[in-house]
Order: C-alpha cells, then structure tokens, then sequence
C-alpha cells in the first residue's frame, strides 16, 4: 500500500467500510464453499477470493444511478454494491427471494433496485451490452456510468474488440474493468494473448486506460474515481487493468493442475487484507480491536444470510413458465 | 369503405419506421448502413436527414457489438430498432440475442425486460448463393424469451413493427428479400397496427389447409389460384407469427379441411414445417385424411446458378403437386 | 464371446482421443482448456504430456477464431478435433459452422473439403441455468453439408469418434454432459468405430415405440423398464446420426408398434423431435394409430434451482405418461 | 510512382506482366458490368475496379504453393492469382465449366489447382480460416505462405481480432492485407473506427504492420515481397494495410450517396494505370504501342471468356445435391 492516494478519503469511518466489504466478500463466499460441499448450493460457484480489493474499491466510485455490469464470478461485486447479503445467499440457494428469484444461482445475481445487471456467463458477452447501456445514457443526456467488469481471458473474444471500438467511436459512458488474475480457467495469460498487456489493447481504440494494482483497494478506489470522472465529464470511456489474483481453484470442479502452489502462495502474501490491515493499524487509523468488531459484525451478517436463505420458500413449479415472455391480454 | 392507397413493402416498412421515429422518441435506428446508405434494402432512405445520426446510427461492421448495445439501450428504457443486415449475418451475434436477450427477462426472476426490435432480411431467390441465401427462422422460433414475426404482406410490414414496439420483450421481425418490391394496398390513414398475435386466412377453401408465411405466401396463394382453378379449394393460412405459433387457427383449419400442405423456405429437415407437421399430427390426428405435406426447400447450399437455385426452392408447381399428393389425386 | 471391460463414458472419449492422435498425425485436438486443464470435462487430462502442445493445443477465448482454424487446417489436409466447450459458446461460432465448413464443398463445385471434427458438450441438468444449459442440437440438424453425432452409450463414445475423422465432412458430435460419467461395457480389444448411418434399437418391444438420442436415453430406456413390469414393451430407438436421420429405420420401427413417443431435451417448439414426428407422419402415416407424442423441455429458460430444473427436463415419468396417453391407457 | 523499389525486378518484361494483369482485370470488370446489365450476370457484383494493383502487386510475391484467401470482391484477385479468365467468367454465368462450377458466382470463386480458396462472402469470415490454413503449414514444416486479403470494414469485426491474435500467438505464416478503401458499402472508415490506422490494430498484437500505397504496383509487390519473406523466414505474421480505392460503386445496387463525385475523381486521378503507365513510358521501359499490344492481347481473352461462358454448359438440375456431403457406401 501507498501512502497517499488522490482522491480517497483517508479517514477511519472509510478504511473501515472498505475493510469491512472485503471481509465480507471474503466470509460470504469461504461460507459458500462449504455449503458448495453440503450441496446447499449447486451448479458452478466461481470464487472471487483473492480479488476483493477491485470490487470494493470501484464501487466507491459509483452513484445509486450508475450501472454495472459484470461475470459469473460476482458475489463480490453484487455485495460490494449493496446487495443484501440475504439475498444474494437465498439465490445460491435457488430459493424465491433470491435476488433473480431462485433462477439465476451464483452466476446470475441481479438487481434491479442496485442497476446491478447482473452476471453474465458468457464470457465476453457482458460488454455490448454495457456499451448499449451506456448509449442509452448518452441518448437521453445522462452522466451516468456503466461498469463492466471482466477477465483478461475476455480480452481474447471478438465481442471484446466490438464493444471497445463502438465505446470508443461514441464516445460512451463506459468504465470498463479488466480483472486480470493472469488465468481464464487453466489458461495463463501469456498462453492465450500475443499481447499479454491487455490496456495496450485499449490504447488501439485510443481508449484512455491505466494499470492497477488490483491488491490495492486504495489504488483500485483511487483508479476508478479518476475514471468515472473523466467518464462523467464526457471524455468517454476508460479501461482499468487490475492486476490481481485469484486465491482458489476457477470453479469447484478444478484440480488446479496449470499452477505452482509456491506463485498461489506469493500472491496471497500480497493479498488485499494483508496489505491493508497492518498498514492502517500503522498509521494509527483503525485498531486490531476494529477488526474484530467487523469480523463479528460480518460472521452476523453471513450467519443472516444462510439462515434467511435456508428459511427462504421455493419458487412454486407451476411458475416455471412466469416471466418468459409477458402474457398479452389480447391473445385468443 | 376506407381509402386505401398503394405502396409497396419497403415502403410500408420505411413508413412505419418514419412513425415510430415520430411517435416515441425513445425508439431509434440502428445498423450497418442505414444512414448515409439509407438501408442495404433502402428500407431507412430519406430518415437520416428527417432524424438525425443520433437516431438514424450507422454502426461498424460488428454484429454482435450493436446487436448487443441494441439490447443494453432496451435494458436501460430505449427502445431501439436494430437491422441485422441479413439473417445470414446474425450468425455474428446470435449469442446476444440467445444467451442475453432472450433469457434476461425469465432469469432475472422478472426483473429486466429487454424491449428491442431486430429486423433481418431473410431469404433466398436472388442468386446470391450459399453464404447469402438462408432461411434459418426456425432457429430463432425455437427459442423462448423471443417473439418472431413474419409480415408477408405489405399491410402486416407497415403495422407490425409498431405492435413490436409495444412488446416489452425481444421482438424478431424476419423480412423476406423477395418481398420488399411487393405492392399492395393499406388503409390511408391509421393506425396502422398489426395483429401479431393470431396467424391470418389469407384465403378460404375446404379441400386442403395450405400453411406458409413470409416470402412463400406469393407462391402458395398463385399455388391455391391455379388449383382452384381445377375445382380444388384451400384454405391458406399465413402464419404470421412463428413464435408463439397459432395452434389454434391451424388446428381449425385442418378440422375442417383434412388436410394440410406447409410451405417453408427454410431446409426440410429441422424446419418449422417439421414442427407445425408434429403439432398438426399432435391436435387434429383423428381429423386428417391424409399425411401432412411439406415444401421445403432442398437440403443443400443455395447455389448461384438461377436454374439451381430455383430447383432448391419451394415453386408453385410444387406446392400444387404436394396439395394433389395430400388429395391423392 | 469376446472380453470386455468397463469404463466411463468420459474415459471412452479420452482413449479415443488417444487412439486417433496414435493412429493418425495429421489429427490434432485444439480448444480452451484442453491442454494443460485437462478439459473442462476432463475428457483429454493426461493428452498434453502423452502428445505434446502442438497436438494438444490450447486456445484463447475465441470461438469463431479457433473454430475457424480449425476448419483451415482440414482444408489444408490436417485432421483437426475441434472442442468448443459447451454447445452453449458456439452461438460465437455458428458463422464459421454454417457459413463455411457447411458451404464449402458444395459451393466450390466440390473440389474442397473439411473433415473437421467439432465436439461440444450439450444438455442441462446439473444446475447450470440459463446460459450454460442449451440442447441446440436441431439447429445443427438444420444445416446441409454437416453430419451431426449424439453418442448415447459408452460404446458409440468410443468408437464415433474414429468414424467420424474417416469422414471427408464437417461432423459435430453432442457429448451430453450428464453421460460423462456414465459407466458402460466395451470391447476389450479393437478396432473401435462405430456405425455412424444408422440408428440403433437400444430394446425391442411391440406396443410403442420410444426414439430418442444422447443425454435421454438412460431415462428412455429407465421409463421402457418400468413400462415393461406393467406389461407394455417398448422398441427404444437411439438415433445416433442426428444428420442424416435414419428414417428407414424409425418407420420400420412404428409400422410394427403404430404408436410413437420423441423424447428430445431440446425446447419443444422447433425441435429435432418435430422433424421426427413430421417424418413418421410422412413415412408411416396409415400405420399410426394414435399422434405421436413428444417429450420435450418446457419453453423458458433454464432456471438454476433443481425443482425448477427439473420440471422443466424431461423425466422418466413423464416418458411414461407419455406412452401411456399414446395408447389410451 | 516512386523510382526505386526495393527486391521488384524493373525489367521490361515484369512491368509489361504487372500492366498486363492490371489491364486484364479492368477490362474483364468492365464487361462483367456490361453483362450484369443484360443480366447474364446476376446476383451480388462486386468490382475490383481501381484496387487492381493490390491484387496484382501482392500476387508476385507468391509462390504456387502459396495459399489465397479472398472476399466476395475477389475478381482481381482470381484472375491475378491465375485463374482461367474463361473460367471465371463462366462462373458469373453460372455455368457448369465455372470455376466453381456455376455454384458460387462472382462471390465464390476458387479453386483448387490455384490453392486459391475462394471469396468469403461473410465480412470477417476469411480471415480464421486462413489463420487454420497456416497453422496446417506450420503443424507440418512447410513453408507455404498463407495470403489473407479483406476490407477496412472487417477490421472491425470480432473475427478480425481473434484471427489476428491466434496468428501472432503462433506466429503462423500469414499475410494479412487489408486493402483500405475507404469505405464499407456507405460507411465512412471514420464513421466505423475509432482508430482509422487499421495497421495500429495488427502492432497492438506484436505483428509487424506497414502501410502501403495501394495505387502504386510497385509498392504493393514490394511491400507482399518483404512481408512474404520475412513469414517464409518464420518470423510469424505480417500486415499490410494498402490504402486504396475503388472507383465503381460497391455492388450494382448503390446509388453512391455518401461519398463526393469530386473525391472520385481525385483518386482516379491517382488509378493504379494512371500513374503507372505515363511513368514507364517516361522510363523507355515500355512504349506506348506495348500497351496498345496488350489492350488487343487483353480484348481477345476478354472475348475468349465470354465466348467460353457462353458456350458452357449448365449443370444439371439432378446434380443439386452432389457434394453437399460425400457419399457413404455403406449407407443403407
Ligand atoms: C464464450 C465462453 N467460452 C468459454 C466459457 C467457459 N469459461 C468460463 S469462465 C472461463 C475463463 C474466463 O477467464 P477470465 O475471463 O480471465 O475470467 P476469470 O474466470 O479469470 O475471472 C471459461 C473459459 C464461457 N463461459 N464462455
Ligand atoms: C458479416 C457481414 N455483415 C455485413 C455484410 C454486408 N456487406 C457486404 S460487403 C460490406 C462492406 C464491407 O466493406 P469492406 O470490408 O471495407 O470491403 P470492401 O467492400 O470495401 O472491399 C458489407 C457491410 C456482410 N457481407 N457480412
Ligand atoms: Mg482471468
Ligand atoms: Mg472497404
């Protein structure tokens, strides 16, 4: 960590907040891992461990009315951006009161209520259609901002290099985000991209981009709001590349046969907590008895959770067709 | 009587894209060309001076970039109109309109809706031959969360892109290239809304139910002309809306008639042909007399040659050797 | 009789795998993930040490790209096996699919071919929700110039793959994602192809018959079981060659039974299982003695939650009821 | 014209065969216009008309091993790569003595004997597939140069990039030549990219990428040597952004509405035999009256193609079906 960031506020309250949203991210999902193995949750549950410090730092960033856009891996984000806890655990749940209604599981959490479009599974397919928001808000004279977020693998994708060049030529209101944890699945980076810098990629569509350290939450605060104003200022769309890492396996059914446990052990070293907790103890800005307090505070906001979900009713079967289309009152 | 006045298909649809424009300014324009080309088809010339670039927006060559931004827009309240050059383009962005447009709405637990219209060309007869030739509108019937339109007629290309609009949900309007040229009478004035809920009987007979839609209503209507001109009378359904199909209105034909010939540009094998077949079979068994009949088209490329291409495609003669073989006569 | 051993479903398409990459140098296997992961489905775990990257060659994200090279280098007299992970991401290269690998020996007058081998996993069931859970197999089905595979069993797994790479065209082959770990009995000894053009009856019976493909038929065949201790025995067809169809083989079939259920994961509404039933409705007409019946999955998305999942798939008892309405019982 | 060019051969006799091809392909355009007006030709026509020393320069270069990807405007390009000019003609006909045997037209030329792999009809669609015709060499040890010919409106398309990455992470012997017009159909390369140097595109994958002057024969055979040498020499990729212009409508559709008469005019003044002929008169390299020679040579195959396209035969109607697929002999 720096010591100083442009544009963060350095007080307590703050650091606090960030603290507490990474640790919640981190909490909530080590608790879905386990539920993962008593089957409470099912399908692919993608973990975003590891990489907390991007989420939480560019939400800071954003207005109720902003919007965002992101993959399968976004439990982070959908907390970081106010989703309750409850919620998103009763969707991992496939119960009624998901946030998707039980539909759409870990990889289709959304929001209306939080423009929080939810994620998306198709990798790469989440980014025409942020630049399509985006366009909507510059149509109608809006300042808002659309965030999207995805992998480096992403970058490889031909939807990738339409949404940026169409970004770009329109000069749109796009934020777009690169998680950059150097795999897509098994797939490093170098193995997968012939240009392994993906912001020069950006820098193609004279798109304005900027590496992160992506371990950084302050960094990563510090980016985005840099970005969102210029966004908001009408300059057009920006590219963040945050590196980072992630600390599990890609998904529950991977072996992790493609990595060296010694490089998944020197990022953690790296890890956003552990930079950032003995940093602000340091400077005297929060206590270790801080952590605690938001330790319990999140272990009671995660035990909510499990047990709103694990009350939470079923989706009744006879509403399996509800929603597919809207039913049209002048049909025969 | 209301007047009528004559025009032609394109220009019903430039029309009733001038109308929506006009109406509902959250309702714009885009794709490749439709600007200063005024429409691969000229079916958006003139609109680029009367709405602007904002509104009238020529897009890069990227299917699934604007097919996609088209529906993000509809996400966040437009409600743009998007043309897909041709169907045999949206090969490019089928998973915008598959894994995003058509499931956000249900996956969401209802939560979004995703009110874009995409228009496409579709359709063989030009000799364009095997990459510019396709009839694939059983792919996109076969999807839920998508609405498909077939307007056959120069009144249904005038008045269904509104009702589209209307929708809340994706909306596919499948134009057929050999069409546009058609003309035909709509009323003077409006509104000019289409039913695009029920399929329509473009003609009433009682020895055989024809069933069609979209560029093969010509063939089949001068294909129920000659036969009536042997004694042989047919009922000739014009689908209209592929997706959700109109059970109902087939099904009553074929009670009355017995039998039942569909028509379908697209390859016999896997065509919606084959599922109005299977729900024919599946409601009005008992009433048939005969098998169910399909003109498809033949199950190869489309090949340049006009001779070739012709062979390949569903033809009058055929239709009314189908019609006599389903009246074993 | 001769020894056999028994082996997944997972481990036949990896042996044969292995044994192609042996028997012939110009194959190679290319995709995400398929080297140093193992596969996303662990089909080709242990390849990249035995073969090397060249032949064992991980790809970017880049459907069309890959797919596309792949189609190159069959053009250019390689061998290539294609693996787009799930049928769900080729929606990002059905251009390369239609519109080239399908085309080009018919559009070239015949002087080029592709004998490309594209696989892909397909089929819901495990919770994937609704962009990870399509059964698009009738789009391909759709398309002259391909041929289209559904192993169902252990034993076509192991042996379609050889057979398909002896074809001079573009072949797809639906691996269901629920049958990998299925568990099947195979020659212990070779030669390991297997019969690409012809369905196979998987049970014999004279009251009904079943016809289905891939991911369904262990419950076909779980509902002809239980259907059998009432007394009422089922001819169960497994298609195999989704294109071309075996329809010789499924109207002797419903000649004997004169009753037909589809079961077909794909959504009900333009499915291969329509193409089915209007093709016994053309073939065997007379010898019908009641509608075909079909079972499909319900038209919505896939939901994530398992009751929903499930009610929206086909089911044993629903193939049950199925077969029961068919013969009024 | 500039006076030097670096690895052409400036003996009369090559510059004679440069104006020879060029000439061929202007001359066969303009009778192919002339037939579409009688509708002998039909379908989509595309023509070369004002590109001719793209094709022509770039041809030199190769070797007949070499392999050919082109577009749907691809008649310069067959007719440069060798193709009977009586077989070309009698596939705009439709006829069964075609090059593709009548079943293409003027879109899909090809053929096998020229490893000329035909015009792609879908933008973009090329160029993976010439990737894989690279990758075959590359698998293999060859040394055969796969050429990629497409538009500046492709460079926008999802397959435009993929390809590029995928060649460059392998560093397949290809050449990708954009030939850049201007325009795509009515669109303006302004209006479609956000950055209207397409070659920056092919430098943000590390391929080697130069821009060339598309009106000068010269400069084109140069640059396809240079290029073509350093793929032979197994140094990956290459990118030739030829700028260009086409003097005829894009297909026999288009009104030209979205570009000035005056524009036209200008750049015809810069046509590829504009510049060409006066400065290797100028040169005593070739004499007014060679060009006279090779306009009448040219007429004759000109007449010879039609005379043969007519003639031909059409395929028969029972052969619809052959070769959509091999047939299989043990097929019930
Ligand atoms: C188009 C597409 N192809 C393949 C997949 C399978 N898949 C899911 S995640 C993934 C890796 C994505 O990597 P990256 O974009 O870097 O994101 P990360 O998982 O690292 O966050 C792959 C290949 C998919 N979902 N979509
Ligand atoms: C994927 C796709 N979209 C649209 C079209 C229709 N179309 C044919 S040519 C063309 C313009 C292509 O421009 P460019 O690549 O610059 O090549 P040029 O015609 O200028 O040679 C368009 C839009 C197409 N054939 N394929
Ligand atoms: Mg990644
Ligand atoms: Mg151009």
């Amino acid at each position: 960590m720096r010591d100083q960031y442009e544009g963060v506020e350095i007080s307590a309250e703050h650091l606090r907040e960030l603290a507490r949203q990474m640790i919640l991210i981190r909490r909530f999902e080590e608790k879905c891992a386990e539920l993962y193995s008593t089957e409470k949750i099912r399908g692919f549950l993608h973990l975003y461990i590891g990489e907390e410090a991007n989420a939480v730092g560019v939400m800071q960033a954003l207005l109720p009315d902003d919007r965002v856009v992101a993959t399968y891996r976004e439990h982070g984000h959908a907390l970081a951006r106010g989703l309750p806890a409850t919620e998103v655990m009763a969707e991992m749940y496939g119960k009624a009161t998901g946030s998707s209604r039980g539909r759409g599981g870990s990889m289709h959490i959304c929001s209306a209520d939080h423009r929080f479009y939810g994620g998306f599974a198709i990798v790469g397919g989440g980014l025409p259609l942020a630049v399509g928001l985006g366009l909507a808000d510059r149509m109608r004279g809006k300042t808002h901002v659309t965030c999207c977020f995805f992998g480096e693998g992403a970058a490889a994708e031909g939807e990738f290099h339409e949404a940026l060049n169409l970004a770009a030529l329109w000069r749109l209101p796009v934020l777009f985000i690169c998680e950059n944890n150097g795999y897509a699945m098994g797939t490093a980076l170098e193995r997968s991209e012939s240009e392994t810098d993906i912001h020069r990629h950006a820098e193609s569509y004279n798109i304005s981009a900027e590496i992160v350290d992506g371990m950084d939450v302050c960094a990563v605060e510090e980016a985005a709001r840099r970005a969102v104003s210029k966004i908001r200022a009408g300059e057009g769309p920006y590219f963040l590349e945050n590196k980072t890492y992630r600390f599990r396996a890609h998904s529950m059914f991977d072996a992790e046969l493609y990595r060296a446990k010694e490089e998944v052990e020197e990022w953690k070293e790296r890890g956003p907590l552990v930079q950032f907790k003995p940093c602000i103890i340091e400077h005297s800005l929060l206590a270790e008895s801080d952590f605690e307090e938001i330790e319990s505070d999140v272990a009671n906001v995660v035990e909510e959770a499990v047990a709103f979900a694990e009350a939470a009713p079923w989706e009744p079967v006879e509403d399996l067709l509800k929603d597919v289309v809207t039913p049209r009152e002048n049909m025969a | 009587m209301s007047e009528t006045r004559r025009i032609t298909y394109r220009d019903a649809i430039r029309e009733a894209l001038s109308e929506a424009l006009t109406k509902d300014e959250r309702v714009f324009l885009m794709g490749e060309d439709v600007g200063r080309y005024g429409g691969a088809y000229a079916c958006s010339k003139g609109l680029l001076e009367e709405f602007g670039e904002e509104r009238i927006r020529d897009t890069p060559l990227s299917e699934s970039g604007f097919t996609g931004a088209g529906i993000g827009a509809a996400l966040a309240g437009m409600r743009p109109i998007i043309e897909v050059m041709t169907v045999n383009f949206s090969l490019l962005c089928l998973d915008q309109i598959v894994n995003n447009a058509a499931t956000l709405r249900h996956m969401s637990g209802g939560q979004f809706s995703v009110p874009v219209v995409i228009r496409m060309a579709t359709g063989a007869g030009r000799q364009l031959a095997a990459q510019h030739s396709h009839s694939l509108e059983n792919w996109y019937a076969h999807v839920p969360g998508l609405r498909v339109l077939a307007p056959a007629t120069v009144v249904d290309a005038r008045g269904m892109l509104w009702s589209a609009l209307e929708c809340p949900d994706p909306v596919i309007i499948f134009e057929h290239a050999m069409l546009y040229n058609e003309e035909g009478d709509i009323a003077s004035e409006g509104p000019w809304t289409a039913d695009i809920d029920h399929a329509a009987v473009r003609r009433d007979g009682d020895d055989a139910t024809l069933i069609t839609y979209g560029g093969s209503l010509p063939k089949t209507l001068a294909a129920a002309n000659s036969l009536a001109e042997d004694g042989i009378s047919c009922d000739v359904i014009d689908l209209r809306s592929l997706r959700p199909l109109d059970r109902e209105r087939i099904v009553a034909s074929v009670v009355k008639t017995h039998r039942a010939v569909i028509v379908d540009e697209g390859w016999k094998t896997g065509s919606l042909a084959g599922e109005v077949s299977a729900q024919i079979t599946e409601s009005a068994f008992f009433d048939l007399d005969a098998p169910v009949e399909r003109v498809c088209t033949a199950e190869a490329p489309i090949p340049y040659a006009q001779h070739l291409e012709l062979a390949a495609l569903p033809s009058e003669e055929k239709i009314v050797a189908a019609v006599r073989k389903a009246l074993r006569i």
